[in-house]
């Protein structure tokens, strides 16, 4: 662990909206576990100054025997602009990885994962892992319309059984999402489910996982200055072991923690 | 780094051969203190997680996050926002109280070689003894008293705005132990060289100069302020030349020792600190940036000084020079 | 120019169409007096010269270099030294006198449309009155009263550090004049809101905050202050968080209008400050760097409002949401 | 007069200090007047940030028949090393031209220009004025060695009898220079000396001109921030007419002053 200057191999936008970021950094991809990130020292974009901060950033894939940590990115604002310029053979500061990430039960049948956007780029590495180790996958993946689904290819690859749903089609809703979980719990056994980022997947997946007896965790978003749990910036709401409101740390105790315990905003 | 305005060093003192990164004695004297160079980290942007990245036997002393004596929450989200140059902070001063402190952070420098301080705050005068007595243990080496934090007994204003106040919370930590105590001031004051002389009649060991400017920024599209306590306080490299005017002034209103702080990125910046009279420096907000910040300018200090000829580091400390320059002279003279 | 932190435009009001840049309503008003538009220069970064590069016309108002009623020479050089976001000045008011600025100076505006606003500094309380009075001539559309100078009377420091110098100076000027006065603010203070209400309790029918900021750098080769002065005074964007809460406290603890000064570069900074509660603003070290800032500045504001189908600037002024955000009512509540 | 961004046409080192700069700028080139300076907006160099400030410097030569305004400089710190980064195409910002130029007295026969270093590119366009008006040129170039002489070439293809002095030879030392001066004025009828920068050179030619009754200017140096006489940090000591001491601005009563009113420093 540490800052690490990593040229850049490939910088490509996917979509309207998101970009997938490849270097070569052989240690860091072998230390890397799905849900940890990686603090990015983003570059001035063209025509502004740099951004102060790092940017926080989940491993989308970390292959070990490629020596590659891999990004999936929206273009968000001023860093994420910054880190858009950046072109194959540049030179990129990033600091990681950070962080406590996914736990997966090896007795498990099966998972669920769920996201939205780039909470995708989160989910994937756990997809894959889970498949690698024999659990199944089921993932749901939300987004606005049937081109803005990110990471179709890799979940299947990866063996999931993917389900998209979209605002356009009218499939993303709370209810008809509770029903494909509710299905692959109760026709594909399975027992554990993971979200991240937005509050209305957290609430559902929090309600469905109640209510169905389903383990699961969340990863959670926090704005961040160190990244390294000493600034205290980058806290959340938790409902602590002893029912008191407390806060944890994003960066540290996090960005995974355990479903049931992260309070909704 | 490469500061802006970094020039070439002077030639090499006549006669004379370098000497060597390795032979430069950086070690310096805080009040009673001898310190095996003069970087440190700032209170709140450390802590032993650093471990991960640096060998912490490294730093000149250990500075940790300013605790109550009694467990509080912290300020709403967001905490932090960022500038130009700099960030904000409304962090709020959360802290688990004394007792968790020494349980559960203390344990971690056991073993380690420098100085561990202490940062103490408290609501009150009065809380000020009781936690500087209960924080007096094997294992701190110094208690950093955070007089730049709010008094409630004067609507929230910070002690260190005023000199009475300034001189009462360090005179009741100065009766509780035997610890050397520093007292760490405010910038958000008109005269701080009085604030400086209040600390020192109360018996303080050494200052730091400064904490946080008090300062605010609006996102103009929501018209909600950026930090979820409205106003907070300022740092980095922004800050610099109003925090080290301040260090300049203290040291020449005291005889204790000032530790700079205040946006040090660059070797230079240490050796502005030091020249303008400091005898250590805190180092905040570039860990944030650069986690390895600290390690960096202990040897580029090194270094610098080996390529100008210092052998040691604290004869540096206080040597500006406010004789009239000759080219000066026809203007002093008019 | 991008602001770091520019963010999309709020999507249009819903049902209306948006304003056209030209129909957007630009002026304020400040006290007594209308402005055309809320932009104009600082004391001290402006004069008649700017007539090269723009068309003094488009200005709100003009704001002249600090006078004293008898002349004066400045500090020695260097005068200036430039930092990573701003830039240090002791200039050290040098002044030709009032005479001689309204024999030579005052004629350069007449027949322009914006107001004149004549910056009057003066060594004492005594000195103010009779100065105000000798400046109050024909041309002249208001006195920006420098209390952030210093005061010979209190060893130098500034009227505007004490509530009860900033009284008896202001008041000096208000018996003495029947032009519109401004009281310009020093920074160098713990509590502004009170010099503020000095200044309004005085009479005063608008503020400017704030004056720049004491500061210092040192040059660690020659170990020589980087200002022939030593210390001076600190502008720029870095400055800019501080001065904004700075004015966003003036605001509200008075009910004459704030004018906001300190590190306005970009269209945003000019927005941030009217949303803080500012009636206008002044742009000083900006145009040093790009001469042609203020007319860009009229040009984006106008824009920047019709974007978000803002039709008149004015409904801008203190429109900074400090309700809770809901996702704060977490916090708020625990 | 304003600022413009100018396109680098070259911008190439000249010797081992020095670089020499070529913009287009076809309106500027018309408008510049040897001794004007502009103030130019320095990119940031590789690895650091843009100075603050913009950086006077001399009007070295405009040409309006081709369009381009050029700089001659030494890289001296900061902003000429963000100067030196600048390569063909890209777009340079420089406000101008600012200042006061030299002035010329057609009915003389013959000027003296003294300059050691940059101070060269000063007088360079003087020169070249002066000879295209048929007054005539004795120009003595001062540096620490033969490499180091600047603007040789420029001078003589102007038509200056160009005198080289050097430290490496022993014959740039006070003395010398003034047998020099001297001789030019005796032999060659010079009438006028005109100089700038340095103090030494300063001091002997406002003494020489004193004891031959020379007519002449100097060209002064300080450091700025506005470049158009706003800011007063740009001013210099004179004797005024009264022999009182008083302070001028280099950027808006000069660059180039009355010889014997400078005082030396
Ligand atoms: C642990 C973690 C993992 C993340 N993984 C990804 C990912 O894989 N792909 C992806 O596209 N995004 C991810 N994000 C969100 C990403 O950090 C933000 O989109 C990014 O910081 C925006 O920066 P910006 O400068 O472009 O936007 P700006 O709006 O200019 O940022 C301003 C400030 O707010 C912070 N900020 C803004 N949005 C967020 C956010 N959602 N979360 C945290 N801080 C934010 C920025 O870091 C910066 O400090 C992750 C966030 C966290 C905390
Ligand atoms: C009217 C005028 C014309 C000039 N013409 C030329 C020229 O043709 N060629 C050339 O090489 N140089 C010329 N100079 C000098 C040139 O301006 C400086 O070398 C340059 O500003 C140095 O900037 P820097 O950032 O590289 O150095 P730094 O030392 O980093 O500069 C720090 C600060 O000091 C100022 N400064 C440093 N040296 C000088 C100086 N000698 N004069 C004024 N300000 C200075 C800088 O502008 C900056 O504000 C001229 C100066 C003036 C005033
Ligand atoms: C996030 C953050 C938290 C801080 N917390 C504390 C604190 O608990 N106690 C304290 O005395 N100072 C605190 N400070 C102030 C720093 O110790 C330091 O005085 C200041 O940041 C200036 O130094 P810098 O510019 O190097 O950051 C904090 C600063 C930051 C940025
Ligand atoms: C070179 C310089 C000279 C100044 N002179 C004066 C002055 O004469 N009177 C005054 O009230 N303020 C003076 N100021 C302060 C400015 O008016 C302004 O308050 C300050 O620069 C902050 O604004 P800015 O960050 O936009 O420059 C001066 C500032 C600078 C940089
Ligand atoms: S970002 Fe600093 S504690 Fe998490
Ligand atoms: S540089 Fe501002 S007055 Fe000359």
């Amino acid at each position: 662990m540490g800052d690490h200057c990593c040229p850049v191999v490939a910088n490509v936008p996917v979509s309207a909206r998101y970009w997938h970021m490849v270097l070569e950094a052989p240690p860091l991809a072998c230390a890397a576990r799905a849900g940890q990130f990686f603090h990015l020292k983003c570059p001035a974009p063209p025509g502004e100054p740099a951004p102060f901060f790092r940017r926080p950033m989940s491993v989308y894939q970390a292959r070990p025997d490629r020596g590659r940590v891999e990004f999936l990115y929206k273009v968000a604002g001023h860093g994420t602009r910054g880190m858009a310029a950046l072109r194959p053979g540049d030179s990129f500061d990033i600091l990681g990885p950070l962080g406590r990430g996914f736990t997966l039960d090896l007795a498990w049948r099966r998972i669920i994962v769920l996201a939205r956007g780039v909470g995708l780029a989160t989910l994937a590495p756990l997809a894959q892992d889970a498949a690698q180790l024999g659990v199944g996958v089921t993932a749901i993946l939300s987004a606005r319309s049937p081109e803005d689904v990110l990471c179709r290819e890799v979940m299947a690859e990866a063996g999931a059984r993917v389900l998209a749903v979209t605002d356009s089609e009218g499939t993303s809703d709370p209810d008809k999402v509770a029903a494909l979980i509710r299905a692959a719990v109760a026709r594909a056994g399975a027992e554990a489910i993971f979200t991240c980022g937005s509050n209305r997947l957290l609430q559902l997946s929090q309600a469905l996982a109640r209510e169905l007896g389903l383990a699961g965790e969340v990863a959670l978003e926090q704005q961040m200055a160190c990244g390294l749990g000493m600034c205290l910036c980058c806290v959340r709401a938790f409902r602590g072991a002893d029912g008191e409101i407390e806060h944890r740390r994003v960066c540290w105790e996090g960005p995974v923690f355990p479903l049931q315990e992260a309070l909704s905003w | 780094m490469v500061r802006p305005d970094a020039r070439p060093p002077a030639p090499a003192p006549e006669g004379g051969s370098l000497p060597d990164a390795a032979a430069v004695d950086l070690s310096v004297q805080l009040g009673p203190m001898r310190l095996a160079n003069p970087i440190m980290p700032a209170s709140g942007t450390f802590s032993e997680n650093l471990a991960r990245v640096m060998d912490l036997d490294r730093l000149g002393a250990f500075v940790a996050k300013s605790i109550y004596a009694t467990p509080r929450k912290g300020n709403p989200t967001p905490r932090v926002a960022e500038t130009r140059e700099g960030m904000l902070n409304s962090i709020g001063l959360p802290s688990k109280g004394v007792a968790h402190f020494v349980a559960e952070h203390l344990p971690a420098y056991a073993g380690l070689k420098p100085p561990l301080v202490v940062s103490l705050s408290a609501d009150t005068v009065a809380e000020f003894g009781p936690a500087a007595a209960e924080i007096s243990v094997p294992g701190v080496g110094a208690i950093e008293v955070n007089i730049s934090c709010p008094n409630l007994e004067a609507d929230g204003r910070a002690f260190a705005q005023f000199p009475d106040a300034t001189y009462a919370a360090m005179s009741a930590v100065r009766a509780a132990t035997s610890l050397p105590i520093w007292a760490k001031l405010t910038p958000n004051v008109a005269d701080i060289a009085a604030i400086a002389q209040a600390a020192e009649a109360a018996g303080a060991d050494a200052l730091v100069v400064a904490n946080t400017i008090l300062a605010m920024a609006i996102d103009v599209e929501t018209r909600r302020p950026r930090l979820g306590n409205v106003m907070g306080g300022y740092s980095g490299p922004a800050v610099k030349p109003i925090m080290l005017r301040m260090a300049f002034q203290c040291a020449r209103a005291v005889r204790i020792p000032v530790i700079g702080c205040g946006g040090i990125v660059t070797v230079e910046d240490v050796a502005e600190y030091l020249i303008a009279g400091c005898s250590a420096v805190q180092v905040g907000t570039q860990t944030f940036l650069e986690p390895g910040a600290m390690p960096r300018l202990i040897d580029e200090l090194a270094r610098w000084c080996a390529a100008r000829g210092i052998g040691r580091v604290r004869d540096l400390v206080g040597t500006v020079r406010l004789d009239p320059d000759p080219s000066h002279a026809e203007w002093l003279a008019s």
